[in-house]
This record gives structure tokens, C-alpha cells and sequence, in this order.
């Protein structure tokens, strides 16, 4: 007979409040094969889970109800306290008297009532239960990154670091990502590439590392430990291996053109380039819609020119299949589209230009040299107006509802950089709010108002217009409850950021959980932030939520902390709560494999001793390694003979039959 | 007649379908507003005012009927706010509960010439008269 | 004493039972942020938890209004978000052959509903599961599903 | 191609050349405009007010005629087709709002915004489409320098209107290049002269207007075209300094097809 403990936390005052918890044990007492139940103030404290430890010794427990929080909190707590008194871990259920009972009724005899019926129906659930033995599976000791900027390179030099191998794959041709864009970094103002470059140069040189440029994720098949990732590499018409980055080519090439990306198409580049100068890796790739070797059949100047032979106009994508333990995504982030917000006639007037090219219209590297000049006629503009919050905390439709986090540093950094370089320019600053919590961020805000005169206005723009040959920009000053009407030379826009359009396609081949801004959902906002409900997928930097430099790198170094543990293991524990099937009662019909996302079930011929009648039938076997438990094949068997392990049709027909006594 | 500022501003937010409660303060509605020098009260604070159920000083307040009704700052609102319904419900309601007009048809040959369409007239009519 | 009032005595009485099958991934987590968030909705809602939308087999919503519900909701995560890929979009297609079938029985439509809440909707399944429950209310209690032959 | 037509109080009197035009071009196009019987007045105002039902049965009036023909909705004046679309968005949308109209209206069948309202410019860009319009010109308006006037009314809200994009439109610039003309492209071509309150503040449109016309001169444009017989009076009536020849849409499009 079964034995069955029940114990109640109070959880402090955030169950008691609202549960009576006296009346929930002793409705507990009163339920068949219960033998022991009893209340503590916090169950998953030391002493809690003492309790239960010792009643399963004392009073023999063939099966435990903890009446908590959620299961998704605390039931792997619970479970090892169970195992350490010698029961089977699997023999522990939950029934979620907090998140589903306390916390949300405010009535405490409607609470109690509630919660004594979610307590019989884990006692009618766990009379059913039975021991259950997770199985084993090996771990491939390599790791994947999907991106590589910031976020991309330090989760894979830190894991690489632990002696793990890695993987880095990049869709551009270089690795860096947006930092490489930025000229200079707040709060400390040092420069983006003098702390990039070296990072770069580390991953390329790591023999650990290994890069995947030009490169995209194409499938993902398996589970944690044994991912099979298919990776094309797309063809750069250059030999990667020969090509010397002596950039001869890039001065020949006739068709010059091209929309250079990594300025933010603010000049051009030849049809063959090497993204910039300190790209990893230094190899040069050819635009197949621009290069007219490649549309045409005539040119080939590239090839005449390379001294070292690495042109080669037939090369074709190549697919890479590996092999994984872990894999980490880390897809970034790309600023909107400004056009979206016409009013500020960013389509129309040269002059108005997003945060992210006036990085680059700063940058030594950039189009301009470096040289602060009005992209419309080259001249140097007297007075620059910023715009903060463009489409960020919009839910009209055309922007974002979340605050991107990063506008108000890098615009008191603009601001700050300008002022200091060019002191005759006017900067003003038209915000909402000025948000700067970080470890120096305020100070570094203030330096900007106080030493560097800029002018903060609180209040927003309503439009950017072109007359008289300047800028005019009419917003308002909530504080002096005025319009004002302000001429300016420069208008740059704090753009919202989002999720690389990629993201979505990596986070559903990965059946990694996105939210409705395409932001990768972590397994617990506080507790399990760099990891994604599925198990194995890790998240590094943007991907996640917007986030700057410092917090991105503390991620990526989490991330990589949760990878190491992982690969680290020689051996993992399966979800036992698997399909099996019922020989007896299967009859080979193959409903359950159509059905079945994971290919985890095959048909064999077995000898089947059914009632004493031995015959040969062909029969459904689940692979225990492959099944991940979704329970699709056990409602399509039309004999019955499915079922799934931890949540039978018997179980859960006793919680329907306890719930709607 | 016992006059309930709460309740009217419930009324007026009833009636604009929209919900001032959206409103995140940064400005855009009188940042577009092409009458904004007109008013004694500007869009934001119609929003900021209704929240509050400060509404008897718009009630009588000439801002209401200042607005061009061109909508710049519904399309540019960040939050979804409507400022134009508000004001709009601000203004039926004055004229719903006082009576007044703002326009009568003494006054018309006066400020019309043979030029002026029909849309105009109706239009001032519909917006300025009981 | 007035029937009316005779009757409303009886109404309040009467508290339907309403279960709730919630996927793990994704419904149970957003009723685990609704309770977190303390979005109230009423208790009569009662959540099993099911490693998918696609586990819930036509049997156990039979059984539950033949044990006396008066009403079963059936949560997943919204279409193409299935952590098993593919498992929400099979319950899709059973629950609106079950659903149909049920009506037909006499258990109305408005007493069966599948819903797509996310993890991070609590807003949404607390929403959800107030609208179905005054949904109920409205219906009142429902007639027992049972087998005619046994009937005396 | 077949539509209802719905013209306007002010196209039957002041405005009488965007209509007569408008229909003569429509039929030289090979577009038949058929104009709704004993049609009634739109109200020239949205009624912004949730609870105001009967300003909006005019409207409904003249959506369901369209619908019992079957036909799409035309309208040349923007005001007009301001109502007449959002007062169709409330009947699909708002069930407060179809439900009493159709109760007090009693309607054989009930309506519930099935008609697609039209402006006159997207019939033009839907039928006829601008690059066939541009062979159709016999009369290229070659040099000239126009300046669309857009205003308020036909573009906001977008999210209703679903005309064009509200900050940067550029149907009516596709329109005045199809009919070879330069089209000056100006800031303030979609912000409101004010005429709502011409009648009664004349001072305050006259701002508005002096606005609109010094950039537009700015940009070098020579002349404005606009569909609203509104915005056309107030322009050319408040007009400052700075004042540039108005004229409408279709006023042009017929001279351009030598039908003027």
C-alpha cells in the first residue's frame, strides 16, 4: 500500500495570507493512503526539506505532495531532498498553492478551499506515480556561438579559455559586430576599436576558436549534449586560405559602387572588399550582385591583379556539418529603420542622420576621416540637434514598446565628444527622460550638461523640416511650457534597436522561446537569465534584451559559465518522463511516428508472448534518448497502447476526477 | 447644479475612446501641435489635465476652440493618446452642458465672402454650435 | 420573501469547476507570472499541468464534464512557438473536432476554448481566464455527461 | 471599371471645377462614376465623440448606397472622404457604434462597413496606374513646378486613412510627374492651413497658410495642387507675401489630357 506524506509551506506570509494552512494539512490527513502531513514556513529551507527527509525515513513514505510555489521553482529542489531519504525523486509532486492560489486570491476561505483541491489532486496524481529512472547521454565537448560581435567573441574566448573547443559562426565576413562601428565608448570614452581589435585578434589566434565568417546556421537537429548543426558557408569567391588581405585588389576593381555597410552606406566600396581594415578575418569576399565578373562573364581584373591566386570566381557554398554540446546565441541587434519616423525627414534631408552613422561620421575609419562635417555639402555645422527615444517606448505601431536602454549614454556621449572637439558647435538634446543607471553613468551624464554646456530639453520633436537652407526643428519645452522653433545644421536621431532580423529563423531552429519583440526569452528573468528554456541554448548580449558594452560582456561571461558546466559533465541525466508503448496492445499502425517531432520512434519485428499466444508482430519502440516527452503519440494512438511516463492518462484522469469532485 | 469634476473627466474619457492614462509626458502632442501659441492650454496638458480631473478650467478655457483638428498630434503620439478626441470630448461637452456657441449665425455674413465653401460653413457650424 | 431574491440565493451558492490544462512551456509559466504579477482571476479556475497543449487527450476533457465540469480551457503556446515545434497545432486540429462534437452533445461551445498564452502573457492569461469564467457564470451549471444506458 | 461616386456639398457649388473635371478625365480614362442618388451631406466634420451617432448616419447613408451597387466609393474632396473612411472603420470596427446606427437606420441589411472607400487619386494609381497615365498625357506640363499640397485631412491618421505615409507622401508627387511636370517636394506639404477655422479665426489660418506657401516657394515651387476645396479657399483667400497660384488635382490632370 502507499504510503503518502503531504507537506504545506507557508512560504511566509505569501502563502499563509491567504491559506489557511492548518485546514490544508488536516484535509490532507483525511485523504486515502495519507499517513503524515504537516506545515512549515519555508519547505525549501534547510529545515524544511529536514522535515521531509526525516518523515519519509520515519514514517516510511512511498510518495510525497509538497504544497508550494511552483513547480517550475522548486521542484528539483524538492526532489533531491527526497532522493537523499532514499526515494525516488520521481515519486514528488507539487501542488502550486502560490503562484496559482495565494498570490492571486484575496479571499482566505476561497484560497483555502482552492488550495485544499489542488493538494488532492497532486495526492490522487501521486498514487500513481511511479519510480521513474533517468537515462544518460553523452556530451559533445564543442561549443557553438551563433554571432560574433562583443557578446559572440568573449563567450567564446572564455570558454575556450576552459579548455573547451568552439565554434564562432558569422554571417558577415568579419567578426566584431557593432562594436567595431563605434568610435568611442561611454563612460570612459577610450576607443571602441583599441579595445576590440585585440579581442578579435585573440579569437582568430585561439587554437580553440574557430571562425565560420561569411557564414550561416542552415539546420538544427538533436538535444543538450548532442546538437547536429549544419553550417553554410557561403561562397566569397576568395580563397580564405591564400588571400593575403593586401587589399590590390579592392584599388582595381572597376565597379565601385557598393553601399559600404560597415560605414553605414554613407560611402561606397568596390564590388570585392575587405570590410575595413582590421577585419578577421583580413580576406576579401566579392559582392556577387554588384562584382561584373560574376553577372556578366567579362572583367576579372581581381584575378589579374592577385599576385597570390586566390581568386576564384567558381566557388560555391559549402555546407559544414558538426557535432555540439552547447550552443550559444548571441544574433545582436541592428538600430530601425529611421525612415519609419518621417516626421523627423530622415528619407529627406541628408543631414538628418541615425546615432549609429555619426559614430562612423566621427571615426578616424570613417568616410569623413574622422572630420565632423555636414554629409549634405561638407561643411562644418554649427549646431546639432539630438533626438532622443525615436521609436523607442512607442506602442503606436511603428516602433518599440521597450526603452532600448543604450540612447541616453551614447547621446550624452555624442554630445560630450562634440563639444569637446568642435567647442563652437551648439548641441542641444531634446529627452524624456534621461536614464542612466549604471556605475558612472550619471556623473558621466551631468559632465555634459555642467563642463560641456549642452543643452538638455525636456520635451519631444515634432517635426524636422528643411527651409531657408537649414534645419528647422519645432519641438517643445515641457519645463517652460513652450514651443520652440530651434535652426540647426545637424539633426541625429537616438534610433530604438532591435533584435538582428536573423533571430527569429535561429531562435525556431533552436526551439529557443522569442517574445513578441523578437527577444530571445531567458529560462527565469532573474534567476536563469542566460539560458533559454530549452535545454543547452545559452544567451549572450542583444539577443536577450537591449543591453550596453559592460553588460553585454558580463552576459557573454555568464553564458560561457553556463556552457563550461555543462560541457564539463562527461555524462548528462534524461527526462525520464518519456513515451513507451504497451506491446501488448499495439498493433503496428505507425500513427504515433507521423506524428512524432523528434523521429524518436521506430518499428520492430518482436516475438510477442500475448496471454500465452506467441506471435510475431510488429511492434513500436521509443528511443528513450531521442523522445523529449511531448505526449503527441500518445493521444493519436487509437489503441491505447501509448503512454507517457510522469504524466499517464491514469494520472491525470485522478487529477480531473479530484478537481471536478 | 452640483458640478463633479471626476465624474466629468470619466465622461469626457468615455467619450474620446481614448485612454489618457497612456500618456508617457514627453511632449510630442504640443511638439506637433500647429496651433500650439494659440492655446492657453496645449494638448499635453489637456491629456495631463483629464487624467487628473482637472477639466473645469479647460471646460472654459478658449483652447478648445483652438485646435485645427489636423490630427498631428494623434499620427505622432508615441503611446497611442489621442489628444485630439480628448479635446474634442473637452469641447462637446462644454458645449453640451452649457449651452454656449461659439458661433452664430448673426455673425456669418459678416466674416464670409461669396467665396467661401459650403464645407467651411458646416464645418463651423458642426464644430462651434450646439 | 420574493422568488427573485429565492433565486439569487441559489445562484451564489452554486461555483463552477473549471479545468485548466496548461502546457509547461509556455501557460503554465504565464499563469506563474500572472500569480507572480498578482493579476487576480477567480479560484474556480483549477490548473493541470501537461508537457503540451498536444498530451491533453479528447478522453480527459470527456472525463472532467462527466465528472461534473462546467468547463475545460485548454492553453499552449501560440502557433509556432510549440517547444516541441509542431505539438500545439495537432491539439488546433483535435480540439475543433472535439469541440464540435461536444456541442452537438449538448456541452456548448462557449464551455470549451483553447487559448495560446505565452510565458510572458500573464496579463493575458489572467485576461483569458476572467473572460471564460464569466463566460461560465453566464451559462450556469452544466448538465452531467454521462451514459445513457446506465440511466435508471 | 465601375464606382460609386459621391461628390459633396461643396463640388455641387464652389468647388463645381474639381468635379466637372474630375468626372471628364475619369470618363476620357475609361473609368465610369456613377453618383449616388439623393445623396446627403457628409457632415464635413468626423465626429470624434464616441457617443455622437446621428452625425455619422449621413455617411452610413452613403456607404450602404454604395454597397447595395456593389460598388467601391470615390470621393474627390478630402474632407469628405475623411468621414465617409472612418466613419466605414467605425461600422466594421466599433460594435457600439454599428449597432446603433443600423438601430436607428432599420436597414433591409445591416451594415457593417463592407464598402471600400476610395480617393480619387487611388482609383487613379489602382485603374489606371501612373506610368499608363503618363502615355495618356497629350498635353505634357513640361517645366512647370508644382508643389502638392496634401493637408491633413486625407492622410491622418494613417493608421484609419491607410492613404499613404503621413510624414513622407508621395502619391500626389507620382501624379504630378506623370503628367510631366517637376514636382517640388516641401516640408509643410502635409500640415494643416487651418481651415477648419477660416470662418472664425481668419488670423490664425493666415499663419498657417503663410507657412505652407513660404515653403513651398522655398523649394521652388511655382504652383500648388491640392483635393480639398477647403484648403484651396484658404489658400488663396489667406494668403500672404508669399502666395503661389492653388489649384486642384483634377484641374491639372484634365489640361494634361487636353481637356481643359
Amino acid at each position: 500500500m502507499q504510503r503518502i506524506g503531504v507537506f504545506v509551506c507557508w512560504c511566509g506570509s505569501n502563502i499563509a495570507a491567504t491559506v489557511d494552512v492548518d485546514r490544508v494539512v488536516a484535509e490532507a490527513k483525511v485523504q486515502p493512503n495519507v499517513v503524515f502531513a504537516q506545515d512549515y514556513q519555508y519547505m525549501c529551507s534547510e529545515a524544511g526539506q529536514g522535515i521531509i527527509r526525516n518523515a519519509i525515513a520515519e514514517h516510511k513514505l512511498t510518495g510525497v505532495v509538497v504544497c508550494s510555489c511552483s513547480p517550475r521553482m522548486h521542484e528539483n529542489t524538492f526532489r533531491k531532498a527526497a532522493e537523499r531519504a532514499g526515494l525516488n525523486p520521481y515519486m514528488v509532486e507539487i501542488a502550486n498553492i502560490r503562484e496559482h492560489c495565494s498570490w492571486i486570491h484575496k479571499d482566505k476561505e476561497e484560497g483555502t478551499e482552492k488550495a485544499c483541491v489542488l493538494m488532492r489532486a497532486a495526492v490522487a496524481k501521486v498514487l500513481l506515480n511511479s519510480p521513474l529512472k533517468a537515462g544518460e547521454s553523452k556530451v559533445t565537448k564543442r561549443a557553438l556561438v551563433i554571432g560574433g560581435g562583443i557578446a559572440g567573441i568573449q563567450t567564446a574566448l572564455d570558454i575556450a579559455d576552459a579548455g573547451f573547443e568552439v565554434d564562432i559562426v558569422e554571417k558577415r565576413a568579419t567578426i566584431g559586430g557593432r562594436m567595431a562601428q563605434l568610435d568611442k565608448t561611454f563612460p570612459t570614452l577610450d576607443c571602441s576599436a583599441c579595445i576590440l581589435t585585440p579581442k578579435m585578434v585573440e579569437a582568430a589566434a585561439n587554437e580553440k576558436v574557430k571562425l565560420y565568417t561569411y557564414s550561416e546556421v542552415e539546420s538544427v537537429g538533436g538535444f543538450v549534449g548532442n546538437f547536429h548543426v549544419k553550417i553554410r558557408k557561403k561562397a566569397r569567391y576568395v580563397k580564405d586560405d591564400i588571400c593575403t588581405g593586401c587589399g590590390a585588389c579592392m584599388a582595381k576593381c572597376p565597379s565601385k559602387k557598393g553601399l559600404n555597410e560597415f560605414n553605414m552606406n554613407l560611402n561606397n566600396r568596390p564590388a570585392i572588399y575587405i570590410p575595413f581594415a582590421q577585419a578577421i578575418p583580413n580576406v576579401a569576399v566579392i559582392d556577387p550582385e554588384q562584382c561584373v565578373k560574376l553577372k556578366t562573364g567579362k572583367c576579372g581584373l581581381c584575378e589579374k591583379v592577385c599576385t597570390a591566386g586566390a581568386i576564384d570566381y567558381t566557388q560555391k557554398d559549402e555546407i559544414i556539418e558538426e557535432e555540439y554540446g552547447a550552443i550559444v546565441m548571441a544574433t545582436g541587434f541592428q538600430p530601425i529603420d529611421a525612415s519609419k519616423f518621417d516626421e523627423y525627414s530622415y528619407s529627406t534631408c541628408p543631414d538628418v542622420v541615425t546615432s549609429l552613422e555619426l559614430e562612423r561620421l566621427m571615426n578616424a575609419a570613417g568616410p569623413t576621416g574622422g572630420v565632423l562635417l555636414k554629409p549634405s555639402d561638407k561643411t562644418h555645422p554649427k549646431s546639432i540637434t539630438f533626438i532622443q527615444c525615436v521609436g523607442s517606448r512607442d506602442v503606436s505601431g511603428r516602433g518599440k514598446c521597450y526603452c532600448s536602454k543604450i540612447c541616453c549614454m551614447y547621446t550624452a556621449k555624442h554630445a560630450m565628444l562634440i563639444r569637446d572637439k568642435y567647442p563652437d558647435v551648439e548641441v542641444h538634446v531634446f529627452y524624456i527622460d534621461v536614464r542612466t543607471p549604471g556605475k558612472n553613468f550619471d556623473e558621466f551624464y551631468r559632465r555634459a550638461v555642467e563642463q560641456y554646456d549642452v543643452d538638455y530639453i525636456k520635451g519631444q520633436v515634432g517635426k524636422v523640416y528643411e527651409e531657408d537652407g537649414h534645419l528647422v526643428v519645432q519641438g517643445v519645452d515641457l519645463i517652460a511650457n513652450e514651443q520652440i522653433i530651434l535652426n540647426t545644421d545637424m539633426v541625429v536621431l537616438a534610433t530604438a534597436i532591435e533584435p538582428d532580423p536573423t533571430a527569429r529563423k535561429v531562435a525556431s531552429m533552436l526551439t529557443a522561446s522569442i517574445d513578441t519583440n523578437d527577444f530571445i526569452t531567458e529560462a527565469h528573468p532573474k534567476l536563469r537569465p542566460v539560458e533559454s528554456p530549452t535545454a543547452g541554448i545559452f544567451l549572450s548580449g542583444v539577443c536577450q534584451g537591449p543591453k550596453d558594452i559592460p553588460e553585454t560582456v558580463s552576459q557573454a561571461g555568464a553564458a560561457a559559465a553556463k556552457v563550461i558546466g555543462l560541457l564539463a559533465k562527461d555524462k548528462l541525466l534524461t527526462n525520464p518522463c518519456v513515451s513507451h508503448s504497451n506491446e501488448l496492445l499495439c498493433n503496428g499502425c505507425s500513427c504515433c511516428e507521423k506524428v512524432c517531432p523528434y523521429g524518436a520512434i521506430s518499428y520492430e519485428d518482436k516475438l510477442i508472448n500475448d496471454h500465452g499466444v506467441r506471435e510475431t508482430r510488429r511492434v513500436c519502440v521509443v528511443n528513450e534518448a531521442l523522445c523529449q516527452g511531448c505526449g503527441a503519440c500518445t493521444v493519436v494512438c487509437p489503441s491505447g497502447a501509448m503512454d507517457l511516463k510522469g504524466f499517464s492518462n491514469k494520472q491525470i484522469m485522478a487529477e480531473v476526477d479530484a478537481i471536478c469532485r | 447644479m452640483h458640478f463633479d469634476q471626476k465624474e466629468t473627466a470619466n465622461l469626457i474619457t468615455r467619450m474620446s475612446g481614448t485612454d489618457p492614462k497612456k500618456c508617457m509626458k514627453c511632449g510630442k502632442c504640443s511638439a506637433s501641435c500647429p496651433s500650439f501659441d494659440e492655446m492657453e492650454y496645449h494638448p499635453h496638458q489637456f491629456v495631463s489635465m483629464v487624467v487628473k480631473g482637472d477639466v473645469e478650467r479647460l471646460l472654459a478655457s478658449k483652447s478648445i476652440t483652438k485646435c485645427l483638428t489636423c490630427f498631428a498630434c494623434v499620427q505622432r503620439c508615441p503611446r497611442g493618446v489621442e489628444p485630439a478626441n480628448l479635446i474634442e470630448a473637452v469641447r462637446v461637452t462644454a458645449l453640451r452642458q452649457q449651452g454656449t456657441c461659439y458661433l452664430s449665425p448673426d455673425d456669418v455674413p459678416a466674416i464670409v465672402d461669396d467665396q467661401i465653401p459650403q464645407q467651411a460653413l458646416v464645418s463651423a457650424f458642426r464644430k462651434y454650435r450646439k | 420573501m420574493p422568488i427573485n431574491e429565492a433565486n439569487q440565493e441559489i445562484k451564489k451558492e452554486w461555483k463552477p469547476k473549471i479545468v485548466a490544462f496548461c502546457c509547461n512551456w509556455c501557460s503554465y509559466a504565464g499563469a506563474d507570472l500572472a500569480g507572480s504579477s498578482r493579476l487576480v482571476y477567480p479560484a474556480d479556475v483549477k490548473i493541470i499541468r501537461v508537457p503540451c497543449s498536444c498530451r491533453v487527450n479528447p478522453m480527459f476533457i470527456l472525463r472532467a464534464f462527466e465528472k461534473g465540469a462546467d468547463g475545460v480551457i485548454l492553453c499552449g503556446c501560440h502557433p509556432g512557438d510549440c517547444h516541441y515545434s509542431t505539438g500545439n497545432y495537432y491539439t488546433r486540429r483535435r480540439m475543433t473536432l472535439l469541440f464540435s462534437m461536444l456541442d452537438y452533445i449538448g456541452v456548448e461551445k462557449g464551455r470549451t476554448r483553447v487559448e495560446w498564452v505565452s510565458a510572458a502573457e500573464g496579463v493575458k492569461f489572467s485576461t483569458v481566464m476572467n473572460n471564460f469564467v464569466s463566460k461560465i457564470y453566464e451559462l450556469g451549471e452544466n448538465v452531467k455527461v454521462g451514459d445513457l444506458r446506465c440511466k435508471e | 471599371m465601375t464606382y460609386s461616386y459621391y461628390p459633396g456639398c461643396t463640388l455641387k457649388t464652389k468647388a463645381k471645377d474639381l468635379d466637372h473635371y474630375g468626372r471628364l478625365c475619369a470618363e476620357a480614362l475609361g473609368i465610369t462614376l456613377e453618383e449616388i442618388e439623393e445623396w446627403q451631406c457628409c457632415g464635413a466634420v468626423y465626429p470624434l465623440a464616441q457617443d455622437e451617432i446621428a452625425t455619422r448616419l449621413s455617411s452610413v447613408r452613403t456607404l450602404m448606397a454604395a454597397r447595395d451597387k456593389g460598388q467601391a466609393l470615390v470621393t474627390l474632396c478630402s474632407a469628405c472622404h475623411h468621414v465617409l473612411t472612418r466613419v466605414n472603420n467605425d461600422m466594421a470596427g466599433n460594435d457600439n457604434i454599428r449597432t446603433k446606427a443600423n438601430n436607428y437606420l432599420q436597414p433591409a441589411v445591416p451594415y457593417a462597413g463592407e464598402t471600400r472607400v476610395l480617393h480619387y487619386l487611388q482609383m487613379l494609381k489602382e485603374c489606371v496606374g501612373f506610368d499608363e497615365l503618363a502615355k495618356k498625357v497629350v498635353n505634357p506640363l513640361k517645366g512647370r513646378k508644382i508643389g502638392a499640397y496634401y493637408g491633413c485631412m486625407i492622410l491622418r491618421p494613417a493608421k484609419e486613412m491607410a492613404f499613404d505615409d503621413p510624414e513622407n507622401p508621395t502619391i500626389i508627387e507620382e501624379f504630378i510627374k506623370a503628367l510631366g511636370a517637376e514636382a517640388v517636394v516641401y516640408p509643410m506639404r502635409n500640415e494643416c492651413c487651418g481651415g477648419y477655422v477660416t470662418v472664425k479665426d481668419a488670423d490664425l489660418a493666415k499663419k498657417r497658410v503663410a507657412k505652407i506657401m513660404h515653403s513651398a516657394k522655398d523649394k521652388g515651387a511655382e504652383e500648388l495642387i491640392t483635393a480639398c476645396p477647403l484648403c484651396l479657399y484658404n489658400l488663396q483667400a489667406n494668403a500672404g507675401a508669399d502666395a503661389v497660384p492653388v489649384t486642384y488635382i483634377t484641374e491639372l490632370l484634365a489640361e494634361a489630357l487636353g481637356l481643359k
